[in-house]
């Protein structure tokens, strides 16, 4: 017998085949004798060198025990399975594998789309149109535009450089104008240069007047205004 | 104009807008995809059973696929129309056993599907029967080790030209003699193959599960001793 | 059987057989492709004619390409084939900022906007701006390099809830609801717009007219100097 183990997918479509081979319905199959042919299946392939997967070494070794419990009479007291019950056992998943094959041989002859029924050949897709939906408010609008508007503004804001005397300065000028001149001589008519011009004008009065008063405390000059309003006179303390 | 034929115009445009829609695609469609175009109140059922009925004899079908629905050519005129050529790589025995097992024994663990074949399954075939489309994972088993369970498809369905996964072939008989319990011998409830909801025993998947069964090389392993 | 009722039995076959054929073609069929699946000596012209009629007020018809022939959607459902997915996104600032000064000052060119946003103007703000159904090409404008005028749509008017053009706030409006500041150089006004006919110094747009400016690049390239 010589039997390539490569042909079967596993141990258990092996002891199949070898059932069919008993041409006996499943029901009726002598589980006895096809553990004794699976043993003998398997011993040929040992002693040929054969590998063996671990498969069906597992199955043989369980068949050798199925074998034993088959040989001895059942002890009631026994918990394991007895043989009767391995040999059903055994006896349901052959005929539930064989069920499962003739299963798949029906399906796959049944009429097959593709082959013998077919589907819309040129199906018309789908076209879809993607379109976005733009979103704005017209507050957004609104913002958007005087935003830009306020931008363009012209941006000539340049800070005006104000001429200003500060108190040393005044000092400084009417220490220079003064000079040792010990007339009576009005204020304004030393600061006339100054006064001349609009921008200088309040700020030059304001300066060396607060400056001239300065100076008289500290005794460098003179002042006297004879009547409200009348010219201020300025002149070198002697 | 009268209410009725009113009515009946309403009528006569549902079905025009149907027979479109199911004309134009190449897969079958469900209520989802049918019903937005229809009038308010449609009674859908009924108007794809009318579609059905006026296109029984003619050379393209309207046929149901689960939930849904397609036009196939007419299954008598296979003979006319068989293209052999179109035929994919056939599928290799380990593959159309899994299949049937999985359509059969759904949802299905794979190492259920294991025992049942006394074999241990390679990844790859349950890889195959998923690209065709046929096969899904369904979810997770609610037992140790949380195993992927998988089960079949719409595509499968419409493939194999079945109304709905009871409608596989010889599945009164499989059942009557016990042989789709996963659980040996016979036992008492014999399970029926089920391609919808989410059994009781399983959790859905999660979004991104990759599918790997935590316990199933271990489960391969095992499989020749566990009977 | 009579011959006649034979006959009207090879009749319905034909056409069942047209029927499947041409639903199952990739693309449309012609009288070589057809007739060797009919029975011998069928009219295969006026059995077409048949499913032609038999087709008419359906839902799909039987249409005729040339020599060949197809079934295609009915045309006035040819919307269920078209899906509009419409995805809201607002409107960038530089869109916005565009559209507002065409809403003001049109008709107005691009670079006229460009000199009042003081940056230049991409070509696809004002594509967004078209796309949107905002903005129109209204003519061109008769200067040297007659470039594209711009102005709002009714569309315009719609979205932003305006009964007409004029309703835009002006200056004095602006200034009360706070938005403009009340510190305005002397010479700041807000142009009354015109989305109405072609003023005198706008040409019509030629009806191909793709709306591209000469010297937009130009000017793009001149306007940060320009303000």
């Amino acid at each position: 017998m010589y039997v390539d183990v490569k042909g079967y997918e596993g141990p258990l479509d092996l002891l199949l085949d070898l059932a069919r081979k008993q041409k006996v319905d499943l029901a009726h199959i002598s589980v006895l004798s096809l553990a004794e042919q699976y043993l003998g299946f398997i011993q040929t392939l040992k002693e040929r060198r054969i590998e063996v997967a671990a498969d069906y070494l597992v199955m043989a070794a369980w068949l050798a025990y199925l074998k034993s419990r088959l040989m001895v009479p059942h002890d009631d007291e026994d918990e394991e399975p007895s043989g009767e019950e391995m040999a059903a056992l055994l006896q349901f998943r052959l005929k539930r594998l064989e069920a499962m094959r003739d299963a798949a041989g029906q399906l796959v002859n049944r009429p097959r789309l593709g082959r013998d029924i077919h589907a819309r050949g040129d199906p018309e897709s789908i076209l879809t149109t993607k379109t976005n939906q733009w979103q704005a408010t017209y507050y957004d609008l609104l913002r958007a535009y005087v935003i830009q508007r306020e931008k363009s503004f012209p941006q000539d804001y340049s800070v005006k450089v104000r001429t200003v005397w500060s108190l040393s300065e005044a000092e400084e000028i009417l220490e220079r104008l003064i000079g040792q001149s010990a007339e009576w001589v009005p204020l304004q008519s030393y600061l006339s240069e100054y006064l001349a011009s609009t921008e200088e004008r309040q700020t030059a009065l304001a300066s060396s007047f607060t400056a001239s008063l300065e100076m008289v405390r500290q005794g460098q000059i003179e002042l006297r205004q004879s009547a409200p309003f009348s010219p201020l006179m300025v002149r070198r303390k002697r | 104009m009268e209410p009725n034929g009113q009515h009946s115009d309403i009528q006569t445009r549902n079905l025009r807008v149907l027979e479109a829609l199911l004309f134009a695609a190449k897969e079958p469609l469900g209520a989802d995809d049918l019903r937005p175009y229809l009038s308010e109140n449609a009674d859908l059922a009924d108007l794809l059973d009318q579609l059905q009925q006026r296109y029984q004899h003619a050379g393209i079908n309207l046929v149901q696929r689960g939930e849904k629905f397609a036009f196939r050519t007419a299954e008598d005129l296979s003979f006319l129309l068989r293209r052999d050529d179109v035929e994919q790589k056939p599928l290799s025995r380990a593959a159309l056993e899994t299949l049937s097992i999985i359509a059969y024994h759904q949802p299905v663990t794979r190492s259920e599907i294991e025992e049942v074949r006394g074999v241990a399954t390679s990844k790859g075939t349950l890889d195959v029967l998923m690209e065709a489309g046929w096969v899904r994972m369904r979810g997770r088993r609610r037992t140790p080790g949380r195993p992927v369970t998988y089960g079949t498809t719409m595509g499968f369905l419409d493939h194999f030209g079945l109304e709905q996964i009871t409608d596989l072939p010889g599945l009164g008989e499989l059942k009557g003699a016990g042989l789709l319990s996963s659980n040996l011998p016979p036992d008492f409830s014999v399970p029926k193959p089920s391609d919808g909801d989410l059994t009781s025993d399983e959790d859905p998947l999660e979004p991104d599960d990759a599918g790997d069964d935590l316990l199933s090389d271990l489960d391969a392993r095992n499989q020749p001793n566990e009977t």
